[in-house]
């Protein structure tokens, strides 16, 4: 019967996507990985680079990479959680909310590089944080920010109507009705958003180069206004810009490893986070 | 569009089985009633054919009532129809009793025509008959105002029982012999009372089914003249409102 | 401890959306009186109004009085906080917090603490552990659902069956000790033998609440109601003792909807 | 990244307050709002900043051979040249080539995931195409420089080794996940009721794919399509490492291409504070702001134009 | 745990009441019987007591009935019982009826103790007590078997009053002053097969609640040793049965 | 066109659980038979194995027959898609399809195609768009839904309300002319007046179709049907008339459970 058929013949090729998707990943995987762990070592990830980073570690990067998250962590989260309760609980004018809606919808979809463009405009030049951690930090967390309140807010949303009513029936007030349940039921969900603004943070490239990512450095930065090296961006340095494309291979393939590796990892704690949370609260 | 098909069917079955049921238990009493007006035997059979179906039809209506309510929970006016008909039948099955009850005694009768000479009790059976009709034409109509009135002409047929009984009895004493006659008439009178008693229950439940109201029991207590003037054009026509029947 | 509630020229206004209409009644203590109508009639409306759920709602507009003791509870300078916690309320769909049993009945008593007066003086302080251990039977047992569930006060409120969460909210609310109780379509997601142990539970209660349910089954608020009320596009149209609303309703359209002849 | 932008129960209506708020209450829903002007302020920041950057560049240049400008020579010390047509052109290539093959093979994996994958494995397959769609850009563009530009020399033997078909499939790559995560969600949640309901009326599970689950995910499917497609016009690294950074106008998938996003992150290392080059980068920025908003209203308006209630 | 608490209440609260009724119904017919056997004029004013208490009471459950079949939408045994209870009631009200009616005639009689010279009238009035005893026991004990013989001896009695009323006919063409007594004799036996009568309605319905059957008219036919044996004892115990009452 | 069922020693298992057992019953045609129980007692799994329907659920295992006109759809050989055309199935939340009203019903007519024999020959062939109109038309009109949809076919099905939506799926179920229409809790979801009106088209469905109904209402299933079958913990207790069933039911089980006792 052609009934039949059809639905063999496209079910196969549906299955034959999926086979290719899965391979595309699984090679590109691959070849990080094995031209990575080559490389990697401990020493690898605790010294400082040498020679025109052609020999040590990359310390500076990891570090540079890690105080990047901790400004996003510090300044785009509170902001972020605290917008996202604000616009579901109490923001009550319709005009408000749809310019909000305006804002983060499309800016969350902006490329990064004009996120970049904002950095160097506001952050570097206008504020005069120049070439620094906080320019590039506060660049990334304003890029973050669309992610996080969104996040946030559909974490919020997501507690169902009727235990806020509950709440609300038992007495309780406002604020208590919030700290109390929704919060606490959107904690996972919250969370979930927190560690993939911030592991979008450390992965983003294009606007450390706007806001002053340094190529090499042989010592951590020694403060929020130093500048600092970062590991996307050393990848991109070491691979595309600097003195001996080849001979450093297997450093750019060990500290692409180290990033992958990073934020995979943040990534898989979201998602295993958000599945334990979704069994947790079914509503 | 009203809904509950199965239910309204079901209940229009159960007024169609109510309605010839009471149609057929007034007709019995008419009947019986001309037996005893003309000595008319030939009508026995009849008025026997009719209890046996008033038998079957009670029966038959007890199950269907029992059925609506325990499948279609009938509330409200429904429900107080289905119980207005639970009780009725048993009054209308008892109609059958008493007509066929007479219709033997009247065929016992030695001196057939003797009923002839008792005024009284043919005003007796015109009452009870007029009273059948209307206990039976308030519940076609669902005439509340009709039924509350029913227990006032009851009233007068008790009434009249007792006088005839006196009557019958002097009779009774005059001519010995006239012993098991006189017996039969109060009999006869007996069951004509008990037939006007019996419309009135269904008066009472017509009232309750109309108005969902218990027809207040101290209206008994009223005294009403004796609508006896109908009689004579009762039993010319022994069924003057047959034309409901089709409602 | 009971109340009674009388509601004056009520009117709720969604919008342009008039979903009450007028409604004057009395609600006596210490009965359960049941609200009836076809669906979007304003049932949900009007119980909402009486602990100002309604307020929740945006773009709602409620008019007119409802007296809870006397007091109008619409009345700006009435305490909401207050109004609810006098007024306790049940769902449709059972709703317990994603938290332990325990912590599901304990959380109000927590809220509100114990109010004593010390030398003279007002004072709030927290529940004792034991208070609350007692404050938690008490109201698990008085919604029959403390032989159930006390071997296991520890797990979630959400691992238990529909009809036990049911009962857990109701436990839920009976802990701060509320004087009238609303019921919105308690049994709505239930099953036929879980809805007769909450209608049990309705006419146990009675005894030391006001209780005002709405329902979507005429059965129900026959089965355990004292009083009736049915409501018809927004108006209430009878009120009356549940045994003449469902014998003799004086209404036409009552008659018409308890006998499942409308529409 | 799984979140999707979506906004439930937008048209908010003024609620009756409570009159009697404690000060405690009243104090943190002062603190809230500022926060949340705060985020609005730092959002709103970002199309003023680029508005101010860009003004004086329009005011300097040609506006006109701007946008029609087919030469993108902006470092030449006497005559820049700012035509972003090359820009745009590369832009354009490298998105639409990324789509073309992404579009057919994710909606393809998306369906088998959906649809066909057994529980279990899906429940493997989906959070795996989940942190996949977080590998940093940066990673992709290493590979395709390294690896892909081989592997496309040696089938297609182009021109220059790092072209535009080598930035089309890593972009492709990148979107998949992007597009799987999305689509598979509105495939998902479409009710399985619907599926019922279909299969019991005698439909073969394509049937009942085709004419029922598919329409109903349809805005879903377009939105991951859209979202992913904005993506990869303004995506940096990859490019920026893949294709070659030629700014020249060509056709020719096996050449050097430029795209905007990479003419900013490379100009930048050089371009001096002020000058009208520096403002020209960020009318080019501008420019791609306006792209990427206008996909992104394109993606909700067929959202909201399509959307099926279930 | 049985659930419907409401329900299970209206139903016990049924239950008492109709046990009442029974019970006071059952005296009630127990005393005219008393007050034929040992002209014991003094029970007069306890038996219209008792009648207009089974009148009340007829009303009452009656409306609980409907009050129960409306709220609570009763099946399967439940409606049996409540159905059988809304006819029940009718002939208990009965039962204080004759009983009233029964007292009345005996207290008219000038010669008390005429009764007590027909044999067969005591014998009648053993069996009808001894019928209605049973009934109101095969309700209250939910005894289909015992409901289900009521109408063989109800045919005794029946039989019975036949001869009676051949033999007082006979008395009183023998003495024609006995007239007016002779038609009283008549008139109570009369009563007496009516409340056997109703007793063995009462006994259908009792079949019916508890078999969900309806009794098989054809098992009237069949005749049955009439049980005379126990009259005696009934006479000297009236309420044999009493330690039911409390059930 | 009507057909008997009848099933054999039916057997269900999820995973672990044995969710039906040793079921045997038969079932008439041009009848509407009800299947009441308490919950989780396999009511739904019984109806689903009859189109199955259960072939869908992972870990589901079927054991037992299934005749249908005495042709076990169980078996290997018979064509699952086949079975579900002639056996229709209405669910309990209404689901129509997000399309017009028209779509909606001629999706399955659409779907099949008409078989004609032409020339001797078998073939296969799609439906004009007259025949289409007139299966629309026919079936919206058997659906009771013709009058208050005909103007706005074109309108989406969800615009409908819930009585109305869950007729336009009974519709839809009719357009395929199946033999048997299977309900399950098709008005759980509904309100009174909307469940009157579903209930009035299932009586009148029963004359061309055998209609078999899960329903958690006993009510309904007294209404509606014409015989009852009573199920308890995957176990077939009393099967019978539904009026036998309802006043003199032969289990205690059924007793109880009618009587609202159970539990
Ligand atoms: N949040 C709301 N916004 C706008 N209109 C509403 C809202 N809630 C209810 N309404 C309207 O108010 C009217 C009454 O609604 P309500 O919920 O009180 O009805 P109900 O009787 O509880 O119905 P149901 O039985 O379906 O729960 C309806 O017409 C409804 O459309
Ligand atoms: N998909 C499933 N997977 C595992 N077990 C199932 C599944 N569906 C049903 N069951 C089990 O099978 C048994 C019968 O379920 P079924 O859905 O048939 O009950 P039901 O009588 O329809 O109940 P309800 O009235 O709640 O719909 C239950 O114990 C249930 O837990
Ligand atoms: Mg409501
Ligand atoms: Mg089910
Ligand atoms: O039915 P009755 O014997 O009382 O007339």
């Amino acid at each position: 019967m052609d009934r039949k058929l059809k639905e063999m013949l496209f079910f196969s090729a549906f299955r034959g996507c999926a086979l290719l998707v899965v391979l595309s990943l699984v090679v590109l995987m691959w070849y990080i990985a094995t031209g990575g762990l080559e490389r990697l070592s401990w020493d690898f990830l605790t010294e400082m680079p040498r020679r025109a980073n052609t020999e040590g570690g990359i310390l500076p990067a990891i570090v540079g990479t890690f105080y990047l998250m901790l400004i996003v962590l510090a300044v785009s989260v509170p902001i972020g959680v605290m917008s996202a309760i604000y616009l579901v609980e109490y923001e009550q004018s319709s005009w408000m909310g749809r310019v909000f809606k305006l804002a983060v919808y499309n800016l969350a979809g902006v490329p990064s590089i004009v996120y970049g463009l904002l950095g160097l405009g506001i952050f570097v030049a206008f504020l005069g944080f120049g070439f620094s951690l906080m320019s590039a930090g506060l660049t990334l967390s304003i890029m973050t920010l669309p992610l996080m309140i969104s996040a946030a807010r559909e974490a919020i949303a997501a507690v169902p109507q009727s235990v806020r009513e509950a709440s609300l029936a038992l007495g309780a007030t406002k604020w208590q009705t919030i700290w109390h349940h929704v919060l606490p039921y959107a904690l996972p969900g919250i969370f979930t958003g927190i560690i993939l603004s911030v592991s979008r943070a450390a992965g983003e490239t294009a606007p450390l180069m706007l806001t002053g990512v340094a190529m090499s450095l042989q010592r951590l930065p020694d403060g929020f206004f130093d500048s600092f090296m970062a590991l996307p961006y050393h990848i991109f340095y070491m691979a595309t810009q600097s003195s001996n494309l080849l001979a450093t291979r297997p450093i750019q393939y060990a500290t692409a490893l180290v990033l992958l590796l990073l934020v995979l990892g943040m990534n898989l704690v979201a998602i295993v986070m958000r599945k334990r949370y979704r069994d947790r609260y079914k509503w | 569009m009203t809904p509950r098909t199965t239910f309204n069917h079901e209940l229009e079955e159960l007024n169609k089985e109510i309605t010839e049921m009471a149609n057929v238990a007034k007709t019995a009493i008419e009947r019986a009633v001309q037996m005893i007006a003309d000595m008319d035997l030939s009508l026995r059979e009849e008025v026997r054919e009719m209890d046996r179906r008033l038998y079957e039809l009670n029966e038959r209506i007890d199950k269907h009532c029992l059925d609506i309510i325990a499948l279609h929970s009938p509330v409200a006016g429904d429900l107080r129809l289905i119980s207005a008909c639970l009780k009725m039948v048993e009054d209308l099955n008892r109609f059958g009793r008493y007509a066929w009850d007479i219709a033997q005694i009247v065929d016992d009768f030695e001196e057939g025509k003797a009923f002839k000479k008792f005024e009284s009790l043919r005003t007796m059976a015109c009452l009870v008959v007029g009273l059948v009709d209307d206990a039976v034409y308030s519940f076609l109509q669902r005439d509340a105002e009709k039924a509350s009135h029913l227990h006032e002409r009851d009233d007068a047929v008790d009434a009249l029982y007792d006088s005839i009984f006196r009557e019958i009895l002097t009779y009774m004493m005059e001519d010995p012999h006239k012993i098991t006659m006189g017996i039969d008439l109060i009999l006869v009178a007996r069951y004509m009372e008990r037939v006007a008693d019996h419309a009135c229950n269904i008066g009472e439940y017509v009232y309750h089914m109309v108005t969902g109201e218990r027809l207040d029991p101290k209206a008994r207590v009223g005294n009403v003249p004796q609508n006896v003037e109908a009689c004579d054009r009762l039993f010319d026509h022994p069924c003057p409102r047959t034309e409901l029947d089709e409602k | 401890m009971t109340t009674t509630i009388h509601t004056e020229d009520l009117n709720v206004y969604f919008e342009r959306n008039h979903a009450l209409i007028d409604v004057t009644m009395d609600i006596q203590n210490n009965q359960v009186t049941a609200v009836i109508g076809p669906s979007g009639c304003g049932k949900s409306t009007f119980i909402r109004c009486i602990n100002r759920m309604n307020d929740l709602i945006p773009g709602c507009v409620v008019k007119g009085k409802v007296l809870v003791d006397g007091e109008d509870v619409n009345d700006d300078k009435v305490d909401v906080v207050d109004v609810r916690r006098r007024i306790g309320m049940v769902f449709q769909k059972p709703n317990p917090f994603p938290k332990s049993i325990y912590e599901n009945v304990a959380y109000a008593p927590r809220l509100h603490g114990v109010t004593e007066v010390v030398d003279g003086k007002v004072r709030r302080r927290k529940h004792t552990k034991k208070e609350l251990d007692e404050i938690v039977e008490r109201s698990l047992r008085r919604a029959a659902l403390w032989e159930e569930v006390k071997d296991r006060l520890d797990k979630s409120g959400m691992s238990l069956s529909g009809g036990q969460q049911q009962r857990l909210c109701i436990a839920r609310t009976l802990s701060i000790d509320p004087e009238i109780i609303l019921f919105d379509e308690p049994c709505s997601a239930l099953d036929p033998i879980a809805t007769s142990k909450i209608e049990d539970l309705l006419v146990d209660l009675k005894k030391d609440y006001t209780v005002i349910i709405v329902t979507h089954s005429m059965q129900q608020a026959a089965r355990i109601s004292d009083r009736t009320a049915f409501f018809y596009l927004g108006k209430m149209i009878e009120m009356g003792d549940t045994k003449q609303i469902f014998e003799r309703p004086q209404m036409e359209l009552t008659e018409q909807y308890i006998t499942g002849r409308m529409g | 990244m799984a979140y999707r932008l979506r906004w439930k129960g937008s048209n908010r209506r003024r609620v009756r307050r409570n009159v009697n708020l404690s000060p405690k209450e009243r104090a943190i829903e002062i603190a809230l709002t500022i926060a949340t002007w705060s985020s609005v302020v730092a959002l709103g920041a970002v199309f003023a900043e680029l508005m101010l950057g860009a003004i004086p560049a329009f005011l300097t240049i040609d506006i006109i051979g701007f946008f029609t400008g087919t030469v993108w020579n902006p470092a030449h010390p006497t005559h820049p040249l700012y035509g972003i047509l090359p820009l745009f052109v590369g832009t354009l290539m490298v998105s639409f080539g990324a789509a073309a093959i992404a579009i057919p093979i994710g909606l393809g994996c998306s369906i088998w995931l959906a649809e066909l994958a057994s529980p279990r494995i899906r429940s493997i397959f989906k959070p795996a195409i989940e942190i996949l769609a977080g590998i940093p850009s940066v990673i992709f563009g290493f590979f395709a420089l390294v690896i892909l530009s081989e592997w496309i020399s040696i089938v297609f033997d182009p021109v220059t080794k790092l072209n535009a078909l080598n930035g089309a499939i890593m972009l492709a790559v990148m979107m998949i996940p992007i597009m799987v995560t999305v689509a598979e969600d509105a495939m998902n949640s479409v009710p399985s009721s619907l599926r019922e309901a279909s299969l019991a009326l005698g439909a073969t599970r394509w049937e009942t794919l085709r004419h029922v689950v598919l329409p109903a995910a349809l805005s879903g499917i377009v939105a991951a399509i859209v979202l992913a497609f904005g993506r990869a016009v303004g995506e940096t690294m990859t490019v920026l490492m893949a294709t070659g950074n030629a700014p020249q106008l060509t056709f020719d998938f096996l050449r050097s291409v430029q795209t905007m996003t990479a003419a900013i992150a490379i100009d930048f290392g050089e371009v001096v504070f002020g000058s009208e080059h520096y403002h020209v980068l960020f009318a080019v920025g501008l420019v791609l702001f306006v792209i990427t908003f206008a996909i992104n209203f394109l993606a909700d308006w067929v959202v909201r134009r399509y959307k099926e209630d279930y």
